[in-house]
């Protein structure tokens, strides 16, 4: 008999994956636009794009821009809306045979609430991932995630309306991650994703203009994952026992490994699947190669695993 | 889409149109620009390249009875000289002209392949060094004013988005269809980052994407970034 | 006559500077380590390694280590302390006939007040750029620089015993840049320098150990200029008088320009001159080709120049 | 220090030894392990590569009377044959020793170069492939051992720092005096960046430096990281 192959499968928050590997909300569409490059069951799960209450058509040109080793976005949260999503986009998911984890977001609590009410109730969808770095309109465009008074009270009214596993996805544009972290659990979250993209800019020097219509963007890929890995070390030294979803600038099997060690459970994939479609897929295959060269057999050996570290 | 075996940075693939296929490949005509397109130009014969496509909807392909005027700006000659490539090869007996305007005579390229093709050429140089001195919208306004009938005729173009508003301008005043292959940012070719989105003229939203809805679309339709 | 050259110089704070192009602390030694690459009475200032009042000797190895597009280190502020800078490094300094910025720290407020003084009494020390990025010993690792009160506070105490120009040197680890500026403005600061780097890990997957012997430390270069850009663009719009030294990955004259256009009136090139140590002189060519290109004449043309911003 | 034209990722140079000087310029030998170093192998003959240097100080010159024994782990080959070299050509007739260890005899380069200087090569690899089987302190000591009078007998060894470390407590033992070429992450080269600081075996700080103090150093005075 040969040995048996390595273990990728983990529990998160009560869902159980085939793989630690997810793709990140905003960098793979609904799925089906990257059916053809890979197969979505092998998918650990699919954060969708963010949905709002209502359709949003988001923001004017240009949206995107690229910068050394990543990208600033600002599509302002363009998305079918939840029927939409419901009617449109849910059945094809549905089949895929993975976990669907719709991100959410609105721009009042009652948004919030509405969004996770309806998503709550609609079957396929697997977990809810909610989205807190959207500026809120009455606070001057202060992000709703950064103060963990205003975060917990509205993880609390969205996980009084959802029985699934909700999924608080954290700002990177803040103090204290941790402070947040725990304001989550404390709303009664079941994980964390971290981190979500920085607040950035780029300027044309040339038309002196910036070279995103909305001037602020949100910067992505690999330039930001020295700083995300921080942000989940941070989080799991201080909450163990959470289940975090790693995300940042994760290009290669061994930034997976490294987000594990870590201490994230899951990673997601973002900003690599616009350099790649098939970006999750080759990852996948590097982090069975690395733990094959490591000898690791589970990959749930290596959440947490690092040692040395202060 | 296309990428070099550049690792992190630069990050993402660029947008390419194909020049023409040639078995089992393609070319592309590519102009160095930015750090992307300097690092092809700097990529050795051979280079490993990674290639996403073909990715979104070409120009109609010719037909008999219309009579094509191709406005062509820069590198935005790429997709139009296939199309003047496959007329000649479908033997499709159409005239059709080819507007090719540049900032001076070197940017002038591939000449030989379009009389190849047998298109009759209006060529355009802003220093006056070769063809006509100013735009290449000059050019193309003094060839539909002189045309009494127009049925039939419509126009094809490709080039800065700012020589596009103007053909695009020309083509309602004198009341010709027009097709216009958009410029702009885009990151993933596949319809996931919705970085390319183009409103529509109607006002309507979600947007049309770039990449998988166009890069060509009627001019009528959407609204030139 | 031939047209007269475009002109460079700015006034930052009271300090008469030959060119906007500053060298950043720490990245830039005390200066004789470049003398064999450039001139440097062609810079408009150098910031020095941070001096604290004793010497240090600084972390343990590695202390470095590079990222995507950037570097993350810990060098742990190892410097010859006041005195030793007096001696050692200031005659050089003095001679080389540029504008002396110490960057200076401490471990607790009274170093703090300790080194300003004992550099407010140093003739050749042109202006004093306080670094508030330090780990607070006492407040459990919190950086000093992250609470506006407790900022302003520090800033207070170090402008009675200094009549120099005092720049605060602003930390982006933070929710609320513009809150940080505003503190050290009502301190009593003559200006800012925007930004020092952004704290962050790496890990070596196949070891299972962090890279950086303390797991944590600051990343710098490329990769982080899009979120220092922001930065700076926040603070010169809330605060359009205040003069700010731009900081953050760059590279190539105009990522000057950008600097500038967001509302810096220098910048300090960091990391770029590891890379290369005449980076700053490359640089200086680079903006002066930009300027004439452009048909600038004089670069506080480009302060503050954005146009369409939000 | 040596860095391509690679734009901003990676963004520091590499630090590396001159394996010998040639009109002009001089000659590396460098090991793909990583980004930096494959970027090396996939350049295009005649790519400009930047180059800061030399750096730092390298070690004593051979001296008659002197015997000394090298002990190179990998392309730490390359400073100990330049030493060698350097030897040959002055003909400072002083024997000379070369261990050279390896994991398999594919990573023993050079051996035709080494022959040429006339050392004496004790070869070692790891998998037995070539020369002894086991690690190259292994040859150093049995020579050690049978040497009766170690007077004049020096060790110059460069490799990989745990490799040092065992050719340091070799060196202890039989008291023989022992220069060490350390590794270690360089960013700048130049004594600016103080991420290449080494402790000092009395303790003392502040600390010495890789790039200008070193890379080599007496073993009795440094702690190799
Ligand atoms: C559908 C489509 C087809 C194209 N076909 C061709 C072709 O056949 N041949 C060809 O040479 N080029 C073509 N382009 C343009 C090409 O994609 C850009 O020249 C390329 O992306 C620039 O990359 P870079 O790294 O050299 O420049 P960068 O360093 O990224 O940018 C340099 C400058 O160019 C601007 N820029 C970057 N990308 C674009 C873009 N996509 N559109 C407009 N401006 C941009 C930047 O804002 C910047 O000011 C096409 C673009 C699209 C969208
Ligand atoms: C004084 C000195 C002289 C050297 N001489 C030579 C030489 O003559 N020939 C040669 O091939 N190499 C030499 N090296 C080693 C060379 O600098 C590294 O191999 C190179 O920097 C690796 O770059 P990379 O981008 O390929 O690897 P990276 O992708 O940067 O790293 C790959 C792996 O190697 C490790 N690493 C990176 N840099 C070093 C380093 N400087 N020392 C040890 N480990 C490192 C990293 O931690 C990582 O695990 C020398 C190093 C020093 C300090
Ligand atoms: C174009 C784009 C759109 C995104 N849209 C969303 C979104 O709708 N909701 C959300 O929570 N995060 C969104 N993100 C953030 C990503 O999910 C991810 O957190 C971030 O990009 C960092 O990961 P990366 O560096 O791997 O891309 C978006 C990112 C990008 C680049
Ligand atoms: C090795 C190193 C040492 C540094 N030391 C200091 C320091 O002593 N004091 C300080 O205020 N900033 C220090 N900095 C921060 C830089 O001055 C600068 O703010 C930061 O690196 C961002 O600029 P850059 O991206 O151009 O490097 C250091 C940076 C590096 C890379
Ligand atoms: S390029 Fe990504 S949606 Fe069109
Ligand atoms: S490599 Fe920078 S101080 Fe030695």
């Amino acid at each position: 008999m040969s040995e048996p192959a390595e273990r990728l499968a983990v529990r998160f928050a009560g869902l159980d994956c085939v793989s630690p590997i997810w793709t990140a909300s905003g960098t793979f569409g609904y799925g089906q636009e990257f059916a053809p490059y890979l197969d979505l069951s092998d998918l650990g799960g699919i954060c969708t794009k963010g949905i709002s209450p209502k359709p949003r058509g988001g923001n004017p040109l240009p949206r995107i821009c690229e910068t050394a080793s990543g990208m600033i976005n600002s599509i302002g949260l363009e998305n079918v809306g939840v029927e939409g999503f419901r009617e449109k986009k849910l059945p094809f998911l549905k089949a895929s045979g993975t976990r669907v984890v719709v991100n959410f977001f609105g721009e009042t609590f009652d948004d919030y609430v509405a969004c996770g009410a309806a998503l709550d109730a609609m079957d396929g969808v697997h977990a809810l991932e909610m989205n807190v770095s959207c500026p809120n309109i009455k606070k001057g465009g202060v992000e709703y995630g950064t103060d963990p008074a205003v975060l917990q009270d509205l993880v609390r009214q969205c996980r009084a309306v959802t029985k699934k596993p909700l999924i608080i996805k954290l700002t990177p544009n803040c103090t204290d991650i941790v402070a947040l972290a725990r304001a989550s659990m404390e709303g009664g979250a079941d994980g964390l994703s971290v981190i979500n993209t920085i607040s950035a800019m780029a300027i044309d020097a040339r038309r002196r203009r910036p070279r995103i219509a909305t001037t602020f963007g949100g910067l992505s890929g690999p330039a930001i994952k020295p700083i995300a890995l921080r942000m989940v070390y941070q989080v799991h030294r201080a909450l163990p026992d959470v289940p975090i979803s790693g995300i940042g600038g994760i290009a290669t099997g061994e930034d997976v490994a490294e987000f594990l060690l870590a201490g994230a459970t899951t990673v997601q994939v973002g900003t690599q699947s616009f350099a790649e479609p098939h970006a999750a897929r080759r990852i996948h295959g590097e982090l069975v190669q690395f733990m094959r060269d490591e000898k690791i057999s589970d990959v749930r050996e290596l959440i947490g695993g690092l040692q040395g570290g202060r | 889409m296309v990428r070099g075996e550049w690792g992190r940075d630069p990050l993402l693939p660029r947008a390419f149109s194909i020049l023409r296929t040639v078995d089992g490949g393609c070319e592309l005509l590519v102009k160095a620009i930015g750090r992307g397109t300097r690092l092809f130009e700097l990529a050795q014969p051979g280079a490993p390249l990674s290639v996403l496509g073909p990715l979104g909807k070409p120009f109609a392909a010719p037909e008999p009875g219309r009579t094509d005027l191709l406005v062509a700006g820069g590198v935005g000659l790429a997709p139009l000289l296939w199309h003047a490539e496959v007329a000649a090869k479908t033997s499709c007996a159409t005239p059709m002209h080819l507007f090719y305007g540049a900032r001076t005579h070197e940017d002038l390229v591939l000449l030989d392949d379009i009389a190849r093709t047998g298109v009759m050429q209006h060529l355009a140089t802003e220093d006056g060094s070769r063809g006509l001195h100013g735009r290449v919208t000059i050019a193309l306004e003094q060839h539909l004013a002189t045309k009494s009938d127009r049925a039939g005729t419509t126009i094809l173009t490709c080039g800065p988005n700012a020589m596009m508003r103007a053909v695009v301008d020309i083509a309602r005043k004198y009341e010709v269809p027009c097709l216009v292959s958009v410029e702009g940012e885009m990151a993933c070719g596949i319809g996931a980052c919705l970085g390319c989105a183009l409103p529509l003229t109607d006002g309507s939203r979600p947007f049309a994407y770039a990449c998988v809805d166009g890069p060509v679309f009627d001019a009528a339709r959407v609204v030139i970034p």
